[in-house]
């Protein structure tokens, strides 16, 4: 254990703690936009800088060890002005634009800008201009915006394992960008999304989807069995946005489905009504693939499964649309029927393992206690 | 006739620029042509010599006839011919050829130890090295000493880092040591990057088996078993030569497994690097070893503990490296009282720039800036009057004529507002412009940046504009102070050692020459008429004979007259290209 | 294609290479750095195509797009600055009719190039034709080189 | 075996394992999180042993990589136990302790030379023994592993010999340390937590154990039947036989998911009666003669159980789209018509009426898992819920060795049907797709379904990546797309069963594991053959 001072209180860390740690663990705030507790040290936007007695120079406080009998400070009119520069300097090669920017508002950049109140900026000169933009359908990539921190090619490599993208060109060339600044190609987790500081990463899905006003909800992700916790953000009745907090079991990293996959919840595909059936199955039948067949042109993907077009697009074609009412009714009349002629054990059920644990004990109740049968299962073995 | 002939040409890459190879060859190929008794041609022999130092008098060539030397500059192939008849042949030498007093001054001030093999010995030939006492320390330092015997002769000599920093090179040793590894590395740093320096060069190219006997040595001191020399990948000769040499050593059993029979292992493999300023801070070298961007990374650890694949590392630059067989030979004490109190030995220093002898010379430190420039350098080129001394490339700064009596060693030039830095001095007369050249200076650091900080990546590009706006009459009030603000801003935050040091050419050029600046801002001119856009050229009409030629070569078409009489340039349409200037043979052009 | 780069990756494997390795064996290989190549690499090795360009990009002796028949390097260190390297190249620029923010001419036949410094300031300013080191070099001589090239093209 | 079926760590124990062995389990793109964890786990210094037939992507990240042959992980496991004993890494306190039957099990393992496990599953003896060094020698290590496992018909006995491997070395019931089978669906430890299964009540308790059924009938106020269930598949094929006359399915889509889409089309074709309740018009619903609109996650509250048995909140945020209801208020207005009364007034009150049944969750509201969820046995208010199970003693007191031998699949490749399919999920989309291939995004990156075929046999067949093939079982036939790929060994080829346009399940195979009733879908045979007509 190491102890040290900061700004005249003292505090113990574990050996090879940081600067940085020593501080967040006294809970005093420090400017910082490339550090990221997760990943590897980088040492890049100079804004964590601190003094420390007896030594000329401030130092990165995210990637200085703490020492025994460290005197630190965190604050002075000379680290103030050292980092009031650094932001100057990040701002005067960043859009201006904040009134549009999907991450106004939870920017980073513009927060540690509204803090140090800068109106207007001592250094103009030359701005990168990158007009290419990303096709993938994923994550917005605004490379003007971007800042270098350097955290989502840190997540991306060290977190996620891909490296799908990197640092290229040098100086204030430096870009983050795929491979040849080809589109993105990847796993599209979004992790990088998720710890940008700035607008230069944000999903597709939600661009221009609002910024304010925004219900925040926080449930499980409805995907594999991980459980990530995730928060959806709703606007009027509609899930807009996916994210994660850090503090979840899934320290708020999530892949692509979790992150991006929500769309169907307001799918117009969404069965609103109960259906009855009124033609005969065999009508409805869609045609599966038998052995021999006559050879179609080969299309998008494949054949021999389900026809595409065959029922999602016409629902209504061999069923009619009917109230609750009539749907409970006619089910329990049939069910009723089946029973009295074959006994309750004629009758299954299929529970899911995507509705919640509670309906799925009522399901199981419904079968056990309503119908009586221990003919109940679900697809734990597929 | 009864005599030993030995003929050396230089063939550093100053001298293959020069044509030596071709020289090299004509005397060889007079050597063995008919006519010329075997016997004699079994004593006489010509052999290539790496750089002695004095490039701007290249091509050089001893003639050492029974041990008397004489020296030829300037050397063609069609004057072999001339000088094997009259000299070798018939004994007397050509004397419009040989070398002037300039040479020898150029020499006499010098302490060569680093460089004392260099335009000597065959860099090629490894028993050429030997011949001069080469590998014997290596040899005792592996078969006789312990490895912290090895550290406390480097500790005493008060050798320290040549590249630049000058941090004591036994302390690092030792720290090297006594971390405990099953893997520790040994790298030499041969990306000498600084524009104006080429000591590293032309120690690799001249004498590499002393940079691989040294890194040896350091090996056994640190007990590694690995090494790599890193070069940069523009120096094609330097890494042909360490390779042969590195190739020679395994054959010999210097390298490898079961060194000088001792029992120890040392491998060493060349790395070539492949062009990145930044590559020579220490952390972005060895991410470049590793394959990846050579970016420097914050420096957590000491290189010492986890440097190189996270492994100790020693790394020390070409020149420390060739240091240590002459201090494991001669002493600690002999190298110590060399230099001065605080650091031991010479340093190797490419002078270069408006002076009239350019090259590499060594010299103890201690020594004052005045001796470099006017003594060993031979003073300004064509007359003019010495403005300032540029040391220690883009990291470094300048320093003024009222600071030449500065000694050279780290902590007084680093006083005068500059660095050692890895020992590039340029000399700038009065047609340099200051504010020009901390442009360049920066425009090079700025190109170099690898992007990472934002005082680097940004900042230095801030200032660099800065600097545009003021060489081209756009600068305004306010402007020095912000570039100063700027400066010691990026000194005090920036990530490596690259970034601190960018602003120096910047910061030493206010420091000395403000009024120069000011003159720019204030005035929109530029006194030593270089910053194009704050000069007018104009004819004088007196001294104009009309004879036409500056209207020929003006690109712009930009100048009227009638021959015979006095012509005029339309400043409208003048680009200041300044070939006018230059075309001119009457002088009747000035620039303001 | 595939026989050069296999090529390369056994000289990666057996001298333990790296990525900095492999991609001067293909500027050796090609004068530039196809994608393709990467591509390649980046599947044999599972080494994300991501650092090979990044690296690529980083290091000034590698090239993305095919370079000139013949290169013209110009010398920017500091001994050349002051000697007046800055006009040869304005000069090459616009004898050789290279457009603007390029530095291969139109018909690729010229690749002029900017090096910081080879360490000849001895005989400043120097240029590098073809890997023919030339010190003291005149726009005059210069010209002549250059012109040379071109009566071979 | 030990107990019941589910993880015994928890996740964010994940990164503190020595040395992690996945065997059957895509973790990085079926879990992805938790393959997350993993890469984490050998960022700090642990060692990953990857047993698979396809060079999964947590290969880049191994140490060793064992490529058996589909369906020989009995095999592969007996004979990295066969050296676990004869190099004495065995934990004979523990084996004294805490389990009966080491002694005839050990004879078992005799015949499994690493020679032997070569010659069947074609993984190297070397990579063998270093596998058994690695996991014999670890401090805490963990077994991962999914149904790579068990779907086979020989799934039982690959569980068993994962269970051995972990007693014999003592690897469970510590911090970091077990055998971890990671659940597929978000919510599948919670349906078989609650008892939607034929033979267990919830919280497993065995419908025909004396005195459970009592115990349910009390709470539920109601006769029970005392006669076990029929799982899925066999309800499939009792419908056919005309056993099973309706069915009911909640949320669940077997025309994809099931082994056999034929035979199960046929199967729910010959039904009577069938209700399907979904939030999408399915493939199956479109068999039914009932379809009713449901809420989907976000549109509801209750709890979701991950594979780490850990108990998490679910919120409600937005309202159904239509008529769409919770399921809960479906099947309780569905009892109301058989004149049973299962209203509640919240939905708490349905957790904590099965907290009262079973101890596991009675420790568990919704108030305390309001921030952070719970991992059950969560006994009492205080109880801080268990991470991970097994600590000093297993729940049946002692654990079995059970002796297994290897047995091969049931329908390997011949000549007729000379490649070997397995079938799984990939990264993008989610089981039968009707979620995610719904998200367009999704769709634009993961469009169309692709068969994987190692280089050789592609050049063999005459194919390149993005030719069509016929790919045919003995049960039918699709066409798909071809992904020239060195992921699987020669001779295998996988194809994900997300797209109903292909599906991947009209030629899996229905042979069933005789115990726990799991189909073998990640082996069967197939033939490949060029289509001539070329995509567009």
């Amino acid at each position: 254990m190491v102890t040290l001072k900061i700004d005249g209180q003292k505090v113990t860390v574990r050996k090879l703690s940081t600067i940085l740690d020593a501080v967040r663990k006294l809970d005093i705030p420090i400017p910082t936009l490339c550090h990221h507790p997760e990943l590897s040290p980088f040492g890049g936007c100079r804004l964590c800088l601190v003094e420390i007695n007896g030594s000329p120079k401030p130092v990165a406080s995210c990637t200085t060890f703490a020492r025994n009998g460290m005197d630190v400070t965190t604050t002075s009119p000379r680290l103030e002005k050292l980092r009031k520069t650094t932001l100057e300097l990040i701002l005067s090669d960043h859009p201006k634009d904040c009134m549009v920017c999907e991450r106004a508002g939870d920017c980073k950049l513009q927060e540690l800008a509204y803090f140090y109140g800068i109106r207007e900026n001592r250094f103009g000169g030359e701005q990168r201009v990158y007009e290419k933009k990303d096709n993938n359908p994923f994550i917005a990539r605004d490379m003007e915006k971007c800042i270098l921190c350097g955290q989502c090619v840190r997540i991306c490599d060290e977190i996620q394992g891909v490296g799908a993208i990197d640092f290229a060109y040098r100086g204030l060339r430096t870009k983050i960008c795929p491979p040849f600044e080809n589109d993105l190609n990847c796993e599209f987790c979004g992790q990088c999304v998720a710890v940008c500081p700035t607008g230069a990463l944000t999903g597709k899905m939600w661009d221009q989807k609002g910024r304010q006003n925004f219900k925040e909800v926080d449930t499980v992700c409805p995907y594999c069995g991980c459980g990530c916790n995730i928060t959806l953000h709703i606007w009027r009745n509609e899930v807009r946005r996916v994210s994660s907090k850090e503090e979840t079991l899934n320290e708020g990293w999530l892949c692509a489905k979790g992150r991006f996959g929500y769309g169907f919840i307001h799918s117009p595909d969404r069965l609103k009504k109960p259906l009855i059936r009124t033609a005969p199955k065999d009508i409805s039948a869609f045609p599966i693939h038998q052995t021999n067949p006559p050879l179609p042109p080969f299309t998008k993907g494949g054949r021999g499964g389900i026809h595409p077009s065959s029922f999602s697009l016409h629902p209504l074609s061999s069923f009619k649309e009917v109230s609750w009412d009539e749907a409970f009714d006619y089910i329990a009349n049939r069910l009723k029927q089946i029973k009295e002629n074959y006994g309750p054990d004629a009758i299954g059920g299929l529970s899911s393992a995507r509705c919640t644990s509670e309906e799925n004990y009522l399901f199981q109740k419904f079968f056990r206690a309503v119908i009586g049968t221990n003919n109940i299962d679900h697809c734990a073995r597929y | 006739m009864d005599k030993d002939i030995l003929i050396k040409v230089c063939t550093g890459t100053g001298g293959v620029a020069s044509g030596s190879k071709e020289v090299l060859e004509t005397f060889k190929g007079t050597i063995s042509s008919a006519g010329i008794a075997a016997s004699f041609s079994e004593r006489c022999s010509a052999q290539r010599v790496g750089c002695r130092g004095f490039c701007a008098q290249d091509v050089l060539v001893d003639v050492i006839i029974n041990g008397e030397k004489t020296t030829y500059k300037h050397v063609k192939p069609d004057m072999v011919g001339k000088i094997f008849t009259e000299h070798i042949l018939n004994g007397t030498p050509v004397a419009e050829w040989i070398v002037d007093k300039d040479y020898h001054t150029f020499h006499q001030k010098q302490t060569k130890v680093v460089l004392s093999h260099c335009g000597e010995i065959d860099p090629e030939d490894i028993h050429a090295y030997r011949a001069v006492d080469g590998y014997k320390a290596a040899k005792m330092a592996l078969t006789s000493m312990s490895s912290q015997e090895i550290v406390n002769i480097v500790k005493n000599s008060n050798l320290r880092g040549r590249g630049g920093a000058g941090f004591p090179t036994g302390l690092k040793w030792e720290l090297g040591l006594r971390i405990a590894s099953d893997i520790k590395y040994v790298i030499c740093n041969g990306d000498e990057g600084d524009p104006g320096a080429f000591m590293d060069r032309s120690v690799m190219e001249g004498d590499p088996h002393a940079v691989i006997e040294g890194m040896i040595i350091c090996a056994k001191a640190t007990e590694s078993h690995h090494g790599y020399i890193y070069v940069r990948a523009e120096y094609p000769l330097a890494v042909k030569r360490l390779q042969m040499a590195i190739e020679q050593c395994y054959e010999a059993g210097f390298l490898g497994k079961n060194t000088f029979g001792s029992g120890f292992d040392f491998d060493l493999k060349i790395f070539q690097g492949a062009g990145a300023f930044v590559c020579g801070e220490a952390t972005a070298l060895m991410r470049s070893i590793e394959g990846k961007r050579g970016m420097p990374t914050p420096k957590l650890w000491r290189s010492a503990e986890k440097g190189l694949w996270d492994r100790p590392t020693v790394l020390n630059n070409v020149e420390t490296f060739a240091n240590i067989p002459r201090i494991i030979l001669r002493g600690a004490d002999w190298f110590m009282r060399l230099g001065t109190e605080r650091s031991g030995g010479t340093k190797v220093i490419s002078l270069s720039g408006k002076v009239k002898n350019t090259g590499l010379i060594e010299v103890p430190l201690g020594v004052t800036l005045r001796e470099i420039v006017y003594e060993i350098g031979g003073g300004i080129e064509g007359g003019k009057s010495f403005k300032a001394l540029q040391t220690g490339g883009p990291s470094g700064g300048c320093i003024p004529e009222e600071l030449l009596d500065t000694e050279v060693d780290y902590e007084s030039l680093a006083l005068a507002g500059s660095i050692m830095g890895s020992g590039g001095m340029v000399v700038l007369d009065e047609t340099s412009c200051m504010v020009n050249t901390a442009k360049f200076f920066l425009e090079f650091t700025q190109s170099e940046s690898c992007g990472k900080c934002t005082p680097c990546r940004i900042g230095t590009k801030r200032m660099l504009e800065i600097l545009e706006r003021i060489t081209t009459g756009r600068g305004k009030e306010g402007d020095l102070e912000l570039l100063e603000e700027l400066g010691h801003y990026i000194r005090a935050t920036s990530l490596c050692g690259l970034g601190m040091t960018a602003p120096n050419p910047v910061l030493s050029t206010l420091r000395y020459f403000r009024d120069e600046y000011e003159q720019h801002i204030r005035n929109k001119k530029c006194p030593a008429a270089v910053c194009r856009d704050l000069i007018t050229y104009s004819i004088l009409e007196a001294v104009c004979t009309g004879c036409g030629a500056c209207k020929r070569v003006c690109p712009a078409d930009a100048i009227r007259g009638v021959r015979k009489k006095p012509h005029r340039i339309n400043t409208e349409l003048c680009v200041k290209c300044g070939t006018c200037f230059d075309a001119c043979k009457f002088k009747a052009i000035t620039k303001v | 294609m595939e026989e050069i780069l296999q090529k390369i990756l056994g000289e990666y494997r057996e001298n333990e290479g790296n990525i900095i390795s492999i991609l001067q064996d293909i500027e050796k290989a090609f004068g530039f750095i196809p994608e393709e190549t990467v591509t390649w690499f980046s599947k044999k090795l599972d080494i994300p195509a991501s650092r090979f360009f990044g690296t690529a990009t980083f290091y000034s002796q590698f090239h993305l797009k095919p370079r000139g028949k013949n290169i013209i390097t110009v010398c920017r260190g500091t001994a050349c600055h002051v000697k007046g390297s800055e006009k040869l190249l304005n000069r090459l620029f616009l004898e050789l009719d290279i457009p603007p923010d390029e530095e291969t001419s139109t018909d690729s036949k010229f690749t002029i190039e900017k090096v910081n410094c080879i360490g000849a300031c001895g005989i400043a300013p120097v240029t590098i034709l073809n890997k023919e080191v030339l010190g003291k070099m005149t726009l005059d001589n210069l010209m002549k080189e250059v012109k040379k090239i071109k009566a071979r093209e | 075996m030990f107990g019941s079926g589910a993880m015994t760590n928890s996740i964010p124990e994940i990164e503190n394992h020595d040395i992690i062995f996945v065997i059957g389990s895509n973790t990085t793109e079926t879990h992805p999180i938790i393959g997350l964890k993993m890469k984490k786990a050998v960022r700090r210094g642990a060692e990953l042993i990857v047993a698979d037939p396809r060079k999964i992507d947590l290969v880049r990240f191994s140490s060793v990589w064992l490529q058996q042959r589909p369906g020989t992980d009995v095999a592969l496991l007996n004979s990295i136990m066969h050296v676990i004993v004869k190099e004495d890494l065995i934990d004979k306190k523990f084996i004294m302790e805490r389990t009966e039957g080491f002694a005839s099990f050990k004879e078992s393992l005799l015949a499994y030379t690493p020679e032997e496990g070569e010659r069947i599953t074609g993984v190297s003896r070397e990579d063998i023994i270093k596998a058994a060094f690695l996991y014999g020698n670890a401090v805490r290590p963990g077994i991962y592993y999914t149904m790579g496992i068990t779907q086979h018909t020989h799934g039982t006995e690959n569980v068993y010999a994962i269970a051995n491997l972990a007693l014999m070395t003592g690897n469970l019931g510590r911090e970091s340390t077990g055998v971890n089978p990671l659940r597929g669906q978000n919510n599948v430890q919670g349906a078989t937590d609650m008892g939607c299964i034929p033979d267990f009540y919830l919280g497993y308790q065995k419908v025909t154990m004396p005195g459970i059924r009592q115990k349910f009938e009390k709470a539920w106020g109601i006769h029970l039947s005392d006669t076990p269930g029929l799982t899925a598949t066999e309800m499939t094929r009792a419908a056919l036989e005309g056993k099973i006359k309706a069915l009911y399915i909640m949320g669940e889509n077997p025309v994809l998911s099931d082994p056999d889409m034929n035979h199960t089309i046929q199967a729910l074709k010959k039904l009577d009666f069938l209700v399907v309740q979904d939030i999408f018009p399915t493939e199956t619903a479109e068999l039914a003669d009932v379809i009713l609109p449901a809420a989907c996650f976000a549109e509801k509250d209750g709890t979701f159980t991950n594979t780490a048995r850990m108990v998490q909140r679910v919120r409600k945020a937005v309202e159904p789209p239509g008529d769409a209801k919770e399921d809960s208020l479906i099947i309780v207005e569905l009892a109301k018509r058989f004149g049973v009364d299962m209203t509640y007034d919240i939905i708490e009150d349905v957790f904590r009426e099965a907290g009262n049944l079973w101890p596991a969750l009675a420790g568990i509201n919704y108030r305390r898992i309001a921030k952070n969820g719970l991992q059950w046995p969560c006994p009492t208010h205080d109880h801080p819920g268990t991470p991970y199970l097994f600590k000093g003693a297993f729940p049946r007191g002692k654990a079995t060795f059970t002796a297994v031998q290897f047995r091969p699949s049931d329908e390997l490749p011949d000549h007729e049907y000379p490649f070997l399919l397995s079938t799984g999920r990939h990264l993008f989309h989610y089981h039968t797709g009707s979620m995610t291939r719904r998200v367009d995004p999704i769709n634009r990156v993961s469009p169309c379904a692709y068969i994987e075929i190692h280089p050789e046999d592609a050049q063999t067949l005459n194919v390149r990546e993005g030719d069509a093939v016929r790919v045919s079982s003995r049960r039918g036939t699709i066409e798909i797309m071809v992904l020239v790929s060195g992921r699987p060994a020669k001779g295998v080829v996988f194809i994900p069963f997300h797209y109903r346009e292909a599906a991947a399940n009209v030629l899996t195979n229905t042979a069933l594991d005789p115990i726990s009733k799991i189909p073998e879908l990640k082996a069967c045979a197939v033939r490949i053959e060029r289509v001539e007509t070329s995509p567009k």
